[in-house]
């Protein structure tokens, strides 16, 4: 018999899935456009965490539901600075390879 | 009258530092006014000292139970320091001695520092120096004592270095200063091992608990306490091997030789020690010490005496050897003899060098000897006068010097100290020949045409007049067939010998010797060819007295050496190992890790994200996989 | 047979299927998202993941969620990501989706927390069936949002508006002579 | 004057001066030399005031003004003076007066220098009168910055540059009280526990601290001796003193070598010995070792040196290694000596400090080798240099004498040999102090200085002032030991009780 189910579990796990997969693409990707890609993935792999949980454990409360529009909004928001500021360090630097920006240091 | 002197004895040292306040902060600008001050101050106490040793000497219960009235300084839990008078007849003596000789003295200064621009100032520090003078002679604990002590060298720094411009005044003020300091190490060490173990430094209570002192401590100790206090007065009275600066201190006006020489500052360690005879008296390796410095130091000083040619410098040699002479007598236990000697000693000596005094003034401070001669004649009363000093020193009868010096004698006779007693009639040998070697060259002899003396005013002549008078029947109060002296000032019980006649005029035999001899060589012969060829034949001996025994140049080296090398050593070693090696070293590890470190700072966000990413790792797998508890600790979580 | 098929079709649970289709889709085009070398495709491949998400939120009951999913991120962040791709001018945009030298660090790192992320998940218990999900749930967000989370919400709203601000404020064309 | 929070009030004045300051126009400098000065008067004058009116017979903390603060760290503005912190006070304030005298004559932005001045002197009172360790320890911080500004400003390079010399001062203190942060935290933490609530008062912490175990107190000591050590400069942490004086102007040297300093002694002394007494005797001979060593370390190296204030400098190093060793000494008559010498030295350093201000003022040198014969052209300043360099080497009659004596009866007691070591300091200090004054003020005066002028007019109030306390302390030093006597055996009866339980053996 096929038994195929879901629970809790298995969104959970996705969402973990998804959210290594982002974080590996922010640890090793070049482009700062797609480290900014990446981190949104890893904000959709915490919206499935959210709205798992308001599903299974307060289906009633929809707290879940309204913090994952939050986090949408703050990643919108996220990703429009964000690419503003690539375009600004584009301007000046004719790059987007984050390898190059060490300012940081020192 | 009497009555209020002996119990306000305090305005003995009191009027003089007094009129240092004043002179210092109301009348500096005006000379001569600012002299007034200084020896109406100083006169006005002399009277008061007078009154007061009228009433001691008139009272025999004193020389049993002095008279003491003192006053809490400061107080702590354990250290209680009284200040106070002790009137006794020693101290009435010295007071009313100082404040004459002082008097005399400051009289004799208004005319000596004519002209001097720093005429004030210098009578405000005569007035300091005889106040703390005073106060060293009134004290009634030994703190007050040092305290006075420490003052008089104080005051001796200023007036050595009076003429500050010169850079020898300026180095043997120094030099009085610090040879004092080292000698004061080991009286204050003293003085804290008496305040520790006996628990007072008052005079009195002392007398009373040292002569019972195994209750408090063992004879070793105690002879160690004594002869740390001995080291103050070697120190200050000049005594070998620390005398070297006493002849500089000629430096200073005469005057101030004069006061430092005779009345106070170098009899201030026999005065000490004469205070303190108690201590010394139970301890008889300190004792035997005592009496062969005072020996050694007599009969050192004169041969060094022998070959000077700077008049005050004579006469500074030839103070070393009396005080010498007086350390003697103490070590022998006879306060009695040692204060006579510091009383006809303070007469003659100051008399002589305030006649050195005048004759550079009227010379304009040429001082060698060798080129003075007739002087006696253009300067009759200097010159009579500085006869009686010499007559006196040398040991004539019945002039002051030969009854004290007699005295001394006799007790070292007495005694049993043969060595000791030969020394001492060694010295009086010598001391009757170097001075009457100085007294033919400068006042007889033939004239030296490019001199032109004069005699010296009448502010200057009286006080030799008076001091020489003294200096003529001073002794007279303590002759043996007429023993007031003996009577009044002893320790223990009064003392007294018969006159012994061999003695006596062996002494004097010595002494017309002594003058005999300088006669030949350096009066009769003109030519002092005999002198020449003495000193050419003894000519190692005469370079080693003349140079003082290279004792300067040694401790010279030594200071040099040692000190200035220790110190040169410590500062290296305070710039490069404390500083260089720690303090600038951690510094530079600190640099350095950094340096290390700031390689790690890439600059590279992912780099950063990765490392947060990992200790978000560590931190997740602690929280998940241990205890709760254990997290919590770890979090620093309470409770 | 068809007895059987029926049988078979009632006892699969539909949401099960979808999700597990679904969950494929979103992982392997996030894979690709990550892993293609150019940017472009990157971003096509992230469009399908999200549209794969609202999926995935549906099967969550969170249909206004999945609109919003959509309509944001697929719609409007992966149109802005791809305005940005061309206002940065690429010559060969073949290589434009690189690694850098951290990649087997960045791979560990990321396995480890997803290895944790899984392994800790197992540890929540909850009521084994899902309780029933209220009907009409835009209607409970609406109310909720503009009651008790309003000032949230109005907060939110401040954020857009202060984020576009520093947006164009950054992204404005600086003077020439700021240029270098 | 009852109820009247006269401490506070005190600590305050020279604050509204600073805030006056703000106010006023940079270039009227006289005006604000003035302000500074009526700011610093009136601390000076309130706190005579204090000091006389304080009841030695009755002893114990006076004046007290006690507000809550921070009830959870059970901090008090808690501001109280006993026998040991009164002298200090007075200290502070105639130093602090003394000092806007002596910088008279600074051109280089003056209202900034003189703010941060007024700022410096409210800190370093602060630290005395303070009861509470937070208080105390805010003070302390409160003082540290001003000082490095003033350093790096309006310092003067020599052989070090004043950067260096700014930055040597500032982070040895920070250093220092790094370590002693530690220390007082984990005291505070450990007294909280033994008390049953926080409390920062000392009265409680003393008795909180004498019931921790010997151990605790050990260790806890250790770490504020360290840390007031090297305030105290301590050898061999002393280096940073001969280095920040020279670098520092003269207001910052007088107030540091004159008060600042003894904030470590004084924190050794009410806080470290009061609270820790058995760590106090475990590591007093130690104190006493180090104390020597440094009384005879840094009165060589002051021989050696040819600059006026390395000379001071040096100086006071080694006049602190007699405190250490009077703190060493673990008795009642050592620890009056250390808190009458700390005043002594005080008044002494900060004459001399201002003396070697204005000399090199006037003659832009501090070079010994380039000076000789000052006393003929300015005598006043002579007089002042004189006094100073006497006090220094314990002169009899001067106010340093009496409590270096007491110091010595109370080593020699415990200590024997070492203390005749450190006694010996007093042959040395004689040399250099002398020697420095023979070789400036004596022998043949030289023409590039016949156009000095003496001191005058303001110049001469730290001569005044310094130089009469340095006399009548000298004459009367009951007036001394009566206050410094009342606090000190209250004190070691506590600690001497303290150590006879000889702490909690847990």
């Amino acid at each position: 018999m096929l038994t195929l189910s879901v629970s809790l579990h298995h969104y959970l796990i996705l969402a973990a899935v998804l959210f290594g997969i982002g974080l590996f693409g922010v640890l090793t990707k070049r482009n700062a456009v797609a480290v900014l890609i990446c981190i949104e993935l890893m904000l959709n792999a915490i919206n499935i965490n959210l709205l798992a949980f308001n599903k299974y454990i307060t289906p009633n409360d929809f707290i879940g539901q309204i913090f994952s529009i939050f986090v949408i909004t703050v990643a919108a928001a996220e990703v429009g600075v964000g690419l503003a500021i690539v375009i600004a360090i584009y301007r000046n630097k004719l790059s987007v390879n984050l390898d190059e920006f060490d300012w940081l240091k020192w | 009258m009497v009555e209020f002197a002996m119990h306000n004895a305090w305005l003995v040292p009191l009027l003089p530092a007094l009129s240092f306040l004043i002179i210092i902060f109301l009348t500096k600008p005006w000379k001569k006014l600012s002299a007034l001050v200084c020896v109406a101050g100083m006169v006005l106490s002399c009277v008061i000292a007078t009154l007061a040793a009228y009433g001691v000497f008139t009272n025999h219960e004193f020389t049993e139970k002095p008279l003491v009235y003192s006053v809490r300084w400061f107080s702590m839990a354990g250290l209680n320091i009284d200040v106070g008078v002790q009137l006794d007849p020693t101290s009435a003596m010295m007071m009313f001695m100082v404040t004459l000789v002082a008097s005399l003295i400051f009289i004799y200064a208004t005319g000596y520092m004519e002209g001097d621009p720093g005429y004030s100032v210098f009578f405000s520090y005569l007035s300091l120096f005889g106040a703390s003078m005073l106060l060293l002679v009134v004290s009634s604990n030994l703190l007050q004592m040092f305290v006075a002590w420490e003052l008089v060298g104080l005051c001796s720094y200023l007036l050595i270095g009076f003429y500050s411009h010169k850079i020898s005044a300026r180095e043997a003020a120094k030099k009085a200063f610090i040879t004092c300091r080292v000698a004061d190490f080991g009286l204050l060490l003293g003085l804290l091992s008496l305040q520790i173990v006996f628990g007072t430094l008052n005079l009195t209570e002392l007398a009373e608990k040292i002569s019972h002192f195994e209750q408090y401590t063992t004879m070793g100790i105690l002879t160690l306490i004594a002869l740390l206090v001995f080291a103050g007065p070697i120190g200050k009275s000049g005594q070998f091997p620390l005398h070297v600066w006493l002849p500089d201190a000629m430096e200073g006006p005469t005057p101030v030789s004069a006061l430092i020489h005779a009345a106070t500052m170098v009899v201030a360690g026999v005065y000490l020690v004469g205070r303190t005879l108690f201590l010394f008296h139970e301890v008889p390796t300190a004792m035997e010490l005592v009496a062969v410095t005072g020996g050694f130091t007599a009969l050192f000083a004169a041969s060094i005496a022998i070959t000077q040619r700077e008049i005050k410098r004579i006469l500074a040699y030839s103070t070393v050897s009396q005080i010498g002479y007086m350390m003697l007598a103490l070590g022998l236990g006879s306060l009695t003899a040692s204060m006579f000697h510091l009383w006809t000693h303070a007469f003659f000596k100051a008399l002589m060098f305030l006649c050195a005094g005048s004759v550079l003034h009227a010379l304009h401070h040429k001082a060698d000897v060798w080129e003075m001669g007739g002087l006696i004649k253009k300067m009759p009363i200097t010159g009579w006068t500085f006869v009686v000093g010499g007559l006196a020193i040398a040991g004539v009868p019945p002039f002051a010097g030969f009854w004290s010096k007699d005295e001394i004698l006799l007790a070292a006779f007495d005694t049993g100290h043969y060595v000791l007693f030969g020394m001492a009639a060694l010295t009086a040998f010598m001391t009757a020949f170097y001075m009457w070697r100085l007294i033919f060259l400068a006042l007889f002899g033939d004239e030296k045409p490019e001199n032109h003396p004069h005699e010296s005013p009448l502010n200057m002549t009286l006080p030799l007049i008076a001091l020489a008078v003294l200096s003529a029947v001073g002794g007279l109060v303590g002759t043996p067939w007429a023993p007031f002296w003996q009577e009044w000032i002893f320790f223990g019980h009064p003392h007294h010998a018969d006159p012994n006649y061999l003695i006596m005029i062996g002494s004097v035999v010595l002494a017309l010797a002594g003058i005999y001899l300088a006669y030949n060589l350096y009066c009769a012969d003109k030519t002092r060819a005999k002198a020449h060829a003495l000193a050419e034949r003894y000519r190692f001996f005469w370079t080693v007295s003349y140079n003082k025994y290279y004792i300067d140049e040694i401790y010279l080296w030594f200071n040099h050496t040692f000190i200035d090398g220790a110190a040169r050593l410590f500062y290296l070693f305070d710039i490069y190992v404390v500083d260089g090696v720690f303090v600038n070293g951690i510094a530079a590890i600190t640099r350095l890790s950094g340096e290390g470190l700031r390689v790690t700072q890439t600059g590279r966000l992912q780099n950063y994200a990765l490392v947060f990413f990992l200790g978000v790792l560590a931190v997740a797998v602690v929280l998940a996989f241990t205890d709760p508890s254990t997290a919590a600790g770890l979090t620093g979580g309470v409770k | 047979m068809i007895d059987f098929t029926l049988t078979l079709l009632n006892s699969i649970s539909w949401v099960a299927v979808a999700f597990h289709t679904l969950a494929a889709v979103v992982c392997i085009s996030a894979l690709l998202v990550v892993l293609v070398r150019n940017i472009v495709h990157a971003v096509l491949w992230l469009a399908v993941c999200f549209v794969s998400l609202a999926g995935v939120f549906m099967t969550l009951d969170a249909a206004f969620i999945a609109a919003v999913q959509i309509l944001v991120y697929a719609g409007a962040v992966c149109i802005m990501v791809v305005f940005a791709i061309m206002l940065i001018r690429r010559g060969n945009m073949g290589e434009t989706n690189l690694f850098n030298k951290q990649v087997w660090a960045g791979g560990g790192v990321a396995v480890l927390v997803t290895v944790l992320g899984g392994f800790l998940s197992f540890r929540i218990r909850y009521a084994g069936s899902a309780p029933a999900v209220p009907e009409n749930t835009v209607d409970h967000i609406a109310t909720l949002l503009l009651s008790k989370y309003v000032i949230p919400f109005e907060v939110a709203a401040l954020l857009l508006l202060v984020a576009l601000v520093g947006a164009i404020f950054l992204a404005k064309e600086v003077k020439a002579d700021a240029d270098s | 004057m009852n109820g009247f929070p006269v401490l506070t009030t005190i600590l305050l004045a020279p604050v509204a001066a600073a805030l006056i300051m703000t106010f006023i126009p940079r270039n009227e400098s006289k005006l604000i030399k003035c302000i500074a000065a009526v700011g610093t008067f009136v601390s000076m004058a309130l706190s005579l005031y204090v000091y006389f009116s304080y009841d030695t017979a009755l002893g114990g903390l006076q004046f007290a003004e006690k507000i809550p603060w921070i009830r959870d760290l059970g901090v008090n503005w808690f501001l109280a003076v006993d026998g040991i912190s009164l002298p200090m006070l007075l200290l502070t304030n105639l130093i602090g007066f003394s000092a806007v005298f002596a910088s008279w004559n600074v051109d280089n932005r003056p209202r900034e220098f003189f703010i941060l001045l007024c700022l410096l002197i409210t800190g370093v009172m602060g630290t005395f009168v303070a009861h509470d360790l937070f208080i105390f320890l805010l003070f302390y911080e409160v003082v540290v910055i001003p000082i490095y500004i003033l350093v790096i400003i309006w310092g003067s390079s020599k052989r070090v540059t004043k950067e260096y010399a700014g930055m040597k001062l500032t982070i040895y203190l920070l250093i220092g009280s790094a370590f002693l942060l530690v220390g007082v935290i984990a005291f505070f933490v450990k007294a909280a526990g033994v008390l049953g609530q926080p409390n920062m008062s000392f009265t409680a912490l003393a008795e909180a601290g004498k019931q921790l175990s010997a151990f605790d107190q050990t260790w806890l000591f250790a770490l504020m001796l360290f840390g007031f050590g090297s305030l105290v400069s301590m050898w061999p942490f002393h280096s940073w003193s001969p280095d920040g004086y020279a670098g520092a102007p003269t207001a910052v040297s007088m107030i540091h070598a004159g008060v600042l300093k003894k904030i470590g002694g004084y924190g050794l002394v009410k806080i470290a010995l009061y609270m820790l007494p058995v760590g106090a005797k475990f590591w007093a001979p130690y104190m006493a070792v180090l104390g020597v060593a440094g009384v005879t370390y840094a009165a060589f190296a002051a021989l050696a040196q040819k600059d006026l204030k390395y000379i001071v400098g040096y100086s006071s190093v080694s006049h602190m290694g007699y405190v250490m060793l009077a703190i060493g000494s673990f008795s009642v008559i050592g620890i009056n000596g250390a808190v009458a010498n700390m005043f002594a030295h005080g008044v002494m350093a900060a004459l001399f400090f201002s003396t070697v201000g204005f000399i090199y003022e006037k003659t832009h040198t501090r070079w010994i080798p380039d000076l000789g014969g000052l006393a003929r052209q300015v005598p006043r300043l002579a007089v002042a240099f004189m006094l100073a360099a006497l006090a220094s080497l314990g002169l009899p009659g001067l106010i340093s004498f009496i409590p270096e004596f007491t110091i010595f009866v109370a080593s020699f007691k415990v200590y024997g040999g070492l203390a005749v070591i450190g006694i010996a300091g007093i042959i040395l200090t004689a040399l250099y102090a002398l020697r420095a004054g023979a070789n400036t003020l004596f022998g043949p005066p030289r023409e590039e200085y016949d156009h000095l002028e003496d001191i005058r007019g303001p110049e001469m109030v730290p001569l005044v002032v310094l130089g009469t306390v340095l006399v009548v302390g000298g004459i009367l030093p009951s007036l001394l030991f009566d206050m410094v006597n009342s606090g000190a055996a209250t004190l070691m009866t506590h600690v001497e009780s303290a150590v006879k339980l000889g702490g909690v053996f847990k």
